[in-house]
């Protein structure tokens, strides 16, 4: 369990980020946490990770309060993995076999064995053709997935992901979010920070709305976008197919029992058995 | 401007080269005692020398058009420190060898000599000493940077001087020679990098000030 | 340098250990500087850029660029040679010398010839495997993660550079000298804080690597080829023999 | 008239990226170009603007080919403004007012003109008040606009906007679009380069669909995106509202006839209609 109790935190110049803020992630769970820009959610994860140290509260691993110093750091980094926005700020090396083993080298592994681990992260981002090519000849998803890759390679237990489908177009978000599911698949947990509503509705088990400096809703995804009004205040809107399935479902097109579809598919499938309801009733 | 790989003769080379080695490897053991107190500063000196690279093949707008590269050691030195600037100078001038084919591998002493030594040298001695006798900044870094440039263009002629004396004039008619060849290209451009000194010089001085202190630091570190 | 980076990366000896195509490239350079044969330098010439061309698969448009700018500097180095100049009177005598055109065209040529070695060295062999080689040689760990953090950096700054530049240019900021200079000041002036930026925001995105200081990582080493490397030296032998023979 | 005829363009390398495209933008007219990444949508934007020459063939500006001559590009680059994707790229000076004043500066404008361009394209980008704002202090949103305001303080008559939505929470977005919307209804033409099919849908008079190095397919947003084998073999989706409504209409629930919603609210207005029609069918 990664957990966050009575975290405040200020930036430097005063200006207050998170306030109180409690949150826990579950082994093996898949959470969204959902803000418009500039909410916070990088200096959230950061906090996470260790990256950031609260002003207040504590961050928890495992029940054990972080300690901030170069073991504890170390421990923790290797258990919670932090994945940047901007791959160009986590890349370093001129290969991506080699950027991706700077990870595991650092756990000091041996050789055979950090091999396995990079040649294992690139299959499973999907670039294991990847490898001897320069870091500076790939393209912008090409390089999101060696950040990521690098990263899964030091075998973390929570993965930390923020924005990551920024800067992809639709095929690069759902090759992204396939690879993330066979990550999920092994037992990692995955927390990904974004304000890409569509992207977290369609994936995430429960759903953390963050903004104000708090977490001010968080839930089942098929509940959490009821309150219209905080999401507004939060600038924020409610997923388009999630939308449109409530409205099928409050004009009596589709029956409210129904459990809510998550993707573009579910939603078309929808709209057809919301047609044959139709035509049943007026047969 | 840098001498091309073969034009040196062996016995030149390799004398540049020893004369060079004992700068380069001073800066080389001042950076690694910083580095191992502060690992920190790694990142910082890989990102300055960047910075200096792209500098160094900047093409800029001169007075006969051509496609001149002005030397960067008249910031890199006022930045950085001279000292620091030798060895960021040797591994830029290695990379243009490599990734321009400007300058060479055996001739990399003598470049490093006349642009990672006397360059950065005379531009700080300026900077620092227009400075102290109460000239303005701006003075002192367009001093610094156009005659910089222009001690490394001097070099440069000297070294193929020494080389290739003048059947006639010597050593010192050879130098006419080649001082007069490429100071059609190199005056025009000293004076350019040094206007252009002064201007980056006080944006940076208006608006990074945090940049510049954290500079000045490593600067402080090294020297 | 995207030219030049971009051959060395995608030629067909890309795969070959640097090591065999450095003791060639400067097998060659030594062996050119060492040597005062006309025969010599003409066939150093000769094989590196067949070499190049149909060895490697480097096209011949972009060997010549690449090496424009050498040739410009041997063309006016030449120049200052093949003229006398007497300073010793009151006037500055300019004449032509015979002695000196001979001697001043084989400087050239030798010039020429291993400059067509480095090429072949820079566009075969990406800088990072030199970079590489260079530490393994002795070059001091905290110096060679500098320059192979450069290396990443350089790419990363240039990009910004070009961008940057193009928007510049949209807004018509490069008509005339004055205008042009001040552009560039005020694009220098926003990368400097802006790769340095970049700089602290790697050693974030590292430490949650792991970083604390040392850049370790594994290398694919490219296996060496005892063949090609007696190929490598009887090649250099024979030129050097040819050489001697002829001389 | 902006036009492109037989324009063949390959990057260094050899690589083609444009292989004879034929295409012209009309006075005042709102176009999105759209394409997965990779594809060649900035090079295009780029070659419109005269800052990548054509290999072949030529970009015409009111029937003129243009010189890629010092007062050709000038000519061309004071008719069509390029915004490129990254703000930071674009901003140099210190404060937002001297930044916009660039380009208008380079004119020769009289300072009295300068100035009332400025704050009229401060205006219309909606951040009148940030003028004296320091660059650096700016958010990622106000820098997209800032960017875009130093381009159209050049009044260009045609506005190139390369991924102008990426980055962007959908808040950001919409405000975005509301300010292109104030620069369009001035009678400039707006040319925008996206692989955002909500919001190239949502916006767009014509769009044209760009991939394999040529425009494959253009037209009125309604039909365009109706060949479902081209968009797939393109990387590309269909707009989930436009696909969302087109079952509809095809399941019978909505009139065909009615024209197709283009945002959010038109397709949930929608979806009550059907309800209502359903139930009087039913009734």
């Amino acid at each position: 369990m990664l957990e966050m109790n009575g975290v405040d935190y200020a930036y430097p110049g005063g200006i207050p980020a998170l306030s109180a803020v409690d949150m826990a992630i579950k082994p093996g769970e898949k959470v969204a946490i959902v803000g418009a820009n500039g909410a916070g959610k990088t200096t959230l994860l950061s906090i996470l990770n260790g990256t950031i140290r609260p002003d207040h509260g504590a961050v928890r691993l495992d029940g054990a309060a972080i300690r901030y110093d170069r073991a504890g750091l170390r421990g923790l980094r290797q258990a919670v993995g932090l994945v940047l926005q901007d791959p160009d700020d986590q890349l370093f090396a001129a290969s991506v076999f080699e950027d991706v083993s700077f990870g595991p080298v650092n756990l000091g592994l041996a050789q055979p064995e950090i091999r396995a681990r990079v040649e294992a992260s690139l299959l499973a981002m999907g670039i294991g053709d990847l490898g001897d090519r320069p870091t500076h000849m790939l393209s912008f998803g090409q390089k999101k997935r060696v950040a990521i890759a690098g990263i899964i390679a030091m075998r973390p237990r929570y993965l930390l992901l923020d924005e990551p489908s920024a800067g992809l177009d639709p095929m690069g978000v759902s090759q992204l979010m396939a690879s993330l599911q066979r990550i999920s698949a092994d037992g990692t947990a995955i927390v990904l920070a974004t304000h890409d509503m569509y992207t977290a509705y369609a994936w995430a088990d429960r759903i953390l709305i963050f903004g104000d400096g708090r977490i001010a809703c968080a839930g089942d995804p098929e509940l959490v976008f009821s309150d219209r009004a905080l999401l507004a205040r939060l600038q924020l809107e409610p997923p388009l197919i999630w939308e449109a399935a409530r409205a099928l479902r409050q004009a009596g097109l589709v029956n409210g029992a129904l459990k809510m579809p998550r993707d573009r598919e579910g939603l078309l499938a929808e709209i057809k058995l919301a047609a044959d309801m139709a035509a049943a009733l007026a047969g | 401007m840098h001498i091309m790989e073969g034009y040196l003769p062996a016995s030149h080379a390799v004398g540049w080269g020893l004369a060079s080695a004992p700068f380069v490897a001073y800066g080389a053991y001042r950076i690694k005692r910083v580095v191992r107190e502060h690992p920190q500063v790694k990142l910082l000196l890989a990102a300055s020398g960047a910075y200096v690279f792209i500098l160094s093949a900047l093409k800029l707008p001169s007075v006969t058009g051509s496609c001149s590269h002005p030397t960067g050691t008249g910031l890199a030195a006022s930045l950085f420190g001279p000292t620091v600037t030798t060895v960021l100078s040797a591994i830029v001038l290695l990379f243009q060898a490599l990734l321009l084919a400007h300058g060479g591998l055996t001739t990399l002493g003598a470049n490093i000599f006349s642009m990672g030594i006397v360059g950065p040298f005379v531009a700080y001695g300026l900077y620092r000493g227009l400075q102290s006798m109460g000239f303005g900044t701006a003075i002192a870094i367009f001093a610094a940077a156009a005659l910089g440039d222009l001690a490394t263009y001097v070099m440069t002629s000297l070294q193929l001087a020494i080389a290739f004396p003048d059947p006639v004039g010597g050593v010192a008619g050879a130098a006419s020679k080649f001082l007069g060849i490429f100071a059609i290209t190199q005056i025009p451009l000293a004076i350019s990098e040094g206007l252009l000194t002064v201007i980056v010089w006080n944006l940076l001085a208006k608006y990074s000030k945090g940049e510049l202190a954290i500079l000045a630091k490593l600067k402080g570190r090294v020297a | 340098m995207r030219l030049i980076d971009r051959n060395a990366q995608t030629n067909r000896w890309r795969q070959i250990a640097a090591i065999e195509k450095v003791v060639l490239s400067l097998g060659m350079i030594v062996l050119g500087l060492c040597s005062a044969s006309w025969l010599v330098q003409g066939l150093i010439l000769a094989t590196m850029l067949l070499l190049l061309r149909f060895g490697a698969g480097v096209g011949l448009a972009d060997i010549l660029k690449s090496a424009s700018v050498p040739l410009l500097f041997i063309l006016a180095s030449t120049l200052a040679q093949i003229v006398t100049l007497d300073v010793n009177h009151m006037m500055p005598v300019i004449g032509l010398s015979p002695a000196s055109i001979n001697a001043a065209a084989f400087v050239g040529l030798r010039s020429l010839a291993c400059i067509g070695a480095l090429l072949f060295l820079a566009l075969t062999t990406p800088l990072t495997d030199l970079l590489r080689l260079l530490r393994r040689l002795g070059l001091g760990a905290e110096v060679s993660d500098v320059a192979l953090m450069m290396f990443r950096f350089v790419w990363l700054t240039l990009d910004c550079l070009e961008r940057g530049r193009q928007s510049q240019a949209n807004r018509l900021g490069y008509g005339g000298y004055r205008r042009s200079l001040q552009s560039i000041g005020m694009l220098l002036a926003n990368l400097l804080p802006r790769v340095l930026g970049r700089a602290q925001r790697l050693e974030a995105g590292l430490a949650s690597r792991g970083y604390h200081g040392e850049l370790r990582f594994i290398v694919r080493e490219r296996p060496l080829s005892a063949g090609r490397l007696l190929a490598v030296s009887l090649l250099l032998l024979s030129i050097a023999a040819l050489g001697r023979i002829a001389g």
